[in-house]
């Protein structure tokens, strides 16, 4: 790749000249733009918010639940056993108020940290015996097809309605994937450079009409995990938090997150955490 | 691809040259996890994830390089700008238009293939007309009348265009001419479009 | 005519006692097919076209009928429309979406008790007029208002 | 067989509230797939809505309904444990039937 070859030869190149050598002179910088920059709370998003409260309310969101119920308490897979009585989220086996609003967690017995999607596809696997590959082949809904992992976890995000964020950030574990989680926000590359803080790092940003979270602040962050997962008014599919991570890297020019890895689980504890102490609504409607 | 996410030579340079990060070894793990837990799909190759030099600074630096670092760095990219061979820097605005509201190219789901879109409007206010536009970058409503009496302002133009961090190491924007991403044509037609009169952007 | 007609959704349900009817000359035939999905009037290119296939020739404006549309949609694919008839018998309701390829999106009959009024969501191309139009007594009413359909972004 | 409906119905003083999720592709032959084929339409074409054992609603539906349909609707003169029973057709015949109490 050309960007790669030029960039690393360059800064090799500058390495030597930066620190042998006086600087060079630096450039003219022309003034800085002038132009006021529309406020990120317009008439628009204004118009937005008031339907916003009618169609939470009536959320097709729900019929993901609804299947997501059924699935959680039938015995499926290979096993023949039912999530509801072997699958623990970390309140117990078959627990699941306030389970989703308390992941990411570390999990001793996957000796990981995990958010809801990548424990349930964990209990899947292990607890039913469906297989990891068969998952993770097609793990999220298009026109023609919803995962049973995408109603599982709307079912157990439903299950956390107004509660309060309270990802356990005071577990070494849990910090630690915080802590990465947070240089991987920072992770510029690509043939754009971007990271996801080009677009979330900063407050007030707007791209095209769409408001940018910041996501290193407790406002910001929850607006990145409130309503998700989401039922996507483009296309009429319910998507996870999950796949809305993939599909941040995707306009990041990156390549694609391995399906319920530590990359995507890291990343959601330093969002999900930076979150915490804030009241989670339930299984969204998003644009 | 080079399998290493930053070449060996550059990242002992880098630390002799560079304050260590504070939580540098949280950036080692978080390296570590993202080679590990990334798939190529499309035209997304593995390779994008390695940084080059520029990003390679200015990711160790929080975006916010030495002053002399950055001054030097941001002449290297200057000098990495080619300007057309008839001189003229100035295109279509029109064209320039339909290319600043594309905002495809080069993510897994996009056909590969150049150009791709300017992706202006993501970031930036142009033409009045279209008022979905983002705010990341500033506004460029009424440039010329603002920035028109620069001297060199078209050389400025295509060379920010072209590469944007030969005046800001660690902007936001991409480098557009730099990584192939636009062509001459592409890019003069967007200087036209902030610099033609008969631009809406002027207006 | 709407009670005639659930009176004959409701008794004669098999289409062999419908031709019956018909051919004995107790119903017209498009009273039939308004009992059925109404092939014509959805299936009309333009407003006129579907306002003509419903019955509903040059309907008056009407204040009391009122329809709650957002100025801006955020998302085409699911446009909140909401209609509420505060004129008195209001029988049935329909929305339509003007520039729409086909105009007519949905049409409701409202009886033993619902009150006319209907909350839906449609689907709308680009910026266009949305109308209601209800009909009481046999005649009538229309309201209209504009919602634009701008470009989207990314993300969510 | 077509999922569930979700129907939600409340009183609110003396009047009844429904709400209706559909699970309903609503294609509307128009749009096209991956491979660049044109999706059939595929659509909910009538629905009724009983309450009590009468029928309140019917409604006629066409393609620009969106994808999983949401209703709302009101009437007077039903109580709290009522029966609200909701179908719909869709052009190619499939059906589906639910039913909820009033809350």
């Amino acid at each position: 790749m050309k960007q790669n070859l030029i960039g690393a030869l360059c800064a090799i190149v500058i390495m030597g000249g930066a620190f042998a050598q006086t600087p060079k002179k630096p450039v003219a910088k022309p003034a800085a733009q002038t132009a006021p920059v529309v406020e990120a709370k317009d008439a628009a998003t204004i118009e937005f918010e008031k339907f916003r409260a009618e169609m939470e309310d009536s959320n097709p969101a729900e019929l993901f639940e609804m299947k997501g119920e059924e699935q959680w308490k039938t015995k499926r897979g290979p096993k023949n056993v039912a999530l509801a009585e072997s699958c623990d989220l970390g309140q117990g086996v078959g627990k699941i108020d306030g389970a989703y609003v308390k992941m990411p967690r570390y999990f001793a017995d996957a000796d990981a940290v995990m958010d809801a999607e990548r424990r349930i596809v964990w209990c899947m696997v292990e607890k039913q015996g469906f297989k990891f590959d068969d998952i993770a082949k097609k793990p999220f809904a298009n026109a023609n097809f919803t995962p049973d992992i995408t109603n599982l976890v709307t079912y157990v995000a439903g299950h956390s309605r107004n509660m309060k964020i309270a990802v356990p950030l005071k577990e070494p574990k849990v910090r630690e994937a915080w802590e990465i989680g947070k240089e991987i926000a920072a992770y510029r590359a690509g043939p754009y450079d971007f990271s996801c803080n080009t677009c979330h790092g900063t407050d007030g940003k707007r791209i095209r009409m769409q408001n940018l979270p910041n996501l290193s602040t407790p406002a910001g962050a929850m607006k990145g995990v409130q309503g998700w997962p989401g039922y996507r008014m483009t296309g009429g599919v319910m998507l996870t938090h999950q796949w809305r991570m993939g599909d941040c890297f995707r306009q990041q020019r990156f390549p694609e997150p391995k399906y319920a890895s530590d990359a995507v689980a890291y990343l959601l504890t330093y969002m999900i955490g930076n979150a915490n102490g804030q009241v989670y609504k339930g299984p969204g409607i998003k644009r | 691809m080079k399998n290493n996410i930053m070449p060996a030579a550059m990242a002992t340079l880098l630390m002799i040259a560079l304050p260590a990060a504070a939580e540098g070894d949280y950036r080692a793990k978080a390296i570590a996890v993202i080679k590990k837990d990334f798939q190529p799909r499309g035209q997304a190759s593995i390779d994008r994830l390695a940084e080059d030099g520029l990003q390679a600074v200015c990711n160790r630096t929080g975006n916010k390089p030495p002053e002399g670092v950055g001054r030097a760095m941001e002449a290297d990219q200057l000098a990495d700008v080619k300007y057309p061979a008839d001189g003229k820097l100035m295109g279509d605005w029109k064209a320039g238009e339909k290319l600043a509201q594309s905002g495809r190219g080069f993510t897994w789901s996009d056909k590969p293939g150049l150009p791709v879109g300017g992706n202006c409007y993501n970031c930036h206010q142009i033409s009045p007309k279209e008022t979905s536009f983002g705010t990341i970058g500033p506004s460029l409503y009424q440039f010329l009348k603002l920035r028109g009496t620069q001297p060199d302002i078209q050389k400025y133009v295509y060379s920010k265009i072209y590469n944007a961090k030969a005046y800001n190491l660690c902007s936001d924007m991409p480098r557009f001419g730099h990584i192939g991403a636009l062509g001459e044509k592409q890019i003069k037609d967007l200087v036209a479009l902030l610099l033609d009169p008969e631009s809406p952007a002027n207006k | 005519m709407n009670t005639t007609r659930r009176t004959v959704l409701k008794s004669a349900t098999a289409s062999g006692v419908l031709a019956g009817l018909i051919a004995a000359g107790a119903l017209r035939p498009e009273q039939v097919l308004a009992a059925e999905w109404n092939k014509a009037a959805f299936e009309a290119k333009d407003t006129a076209g579907a306002l003509k296939s419903i019955g509903a020739g040059a309907p008056s404006n009407s204040k009391d009928l009122i329809l709650r549309v957002p100025d801006i949609a955020e998302n085409g694919a699911v446009v909140p429309v909401d209609v509420v008839s505060n004129i008195p018998n209001t029988s049935s309701i329909w929305i339509l979406v003007e520039k729409n390829p086909q105009p007519l999106s949905a049409s409701f009959d409202f009886a033993n008790g619902a009150l006319p009024e209907v909350s839906a969501r449609l689907k709308m191309g680009q910026t266009s007029l949305v109308k209601a139009i209800a009909k009481a007594d046999g005649k009538f009413y229309t309201a209209q208002k504009e919602v634009k359909v701008t470009v989207g972004g990314c993300g969510g | 067989m077509a999922d569930p409906m979700k129907i939600r119905a409340t009183m609110k003083g003396d009047v009844a509230e429904i709400r209706i999720l559909m699970a309903h592709p609503m294609e509307t032959g128009q749009r096209k797939d991956a491979a660049g084929n044109a999706v059939p339409p595929h659509f909910i074409q009538t629905m009724t809505v009983e309450v009590g054992g009468k029928k309140v609603v019917e409604g006629l539906v066409g393609t620009s309904v969106s994808r999983n349909p949401v209703f709302g609707f009101k009437m007077k003169g039903a109580k709290v444990g009522d029966k609200v029973v909701v179908n719909w057709v869709d052009n190619k015949g499939d059906k589906r039937t639910d039913e909820a109490a009033i809350a």
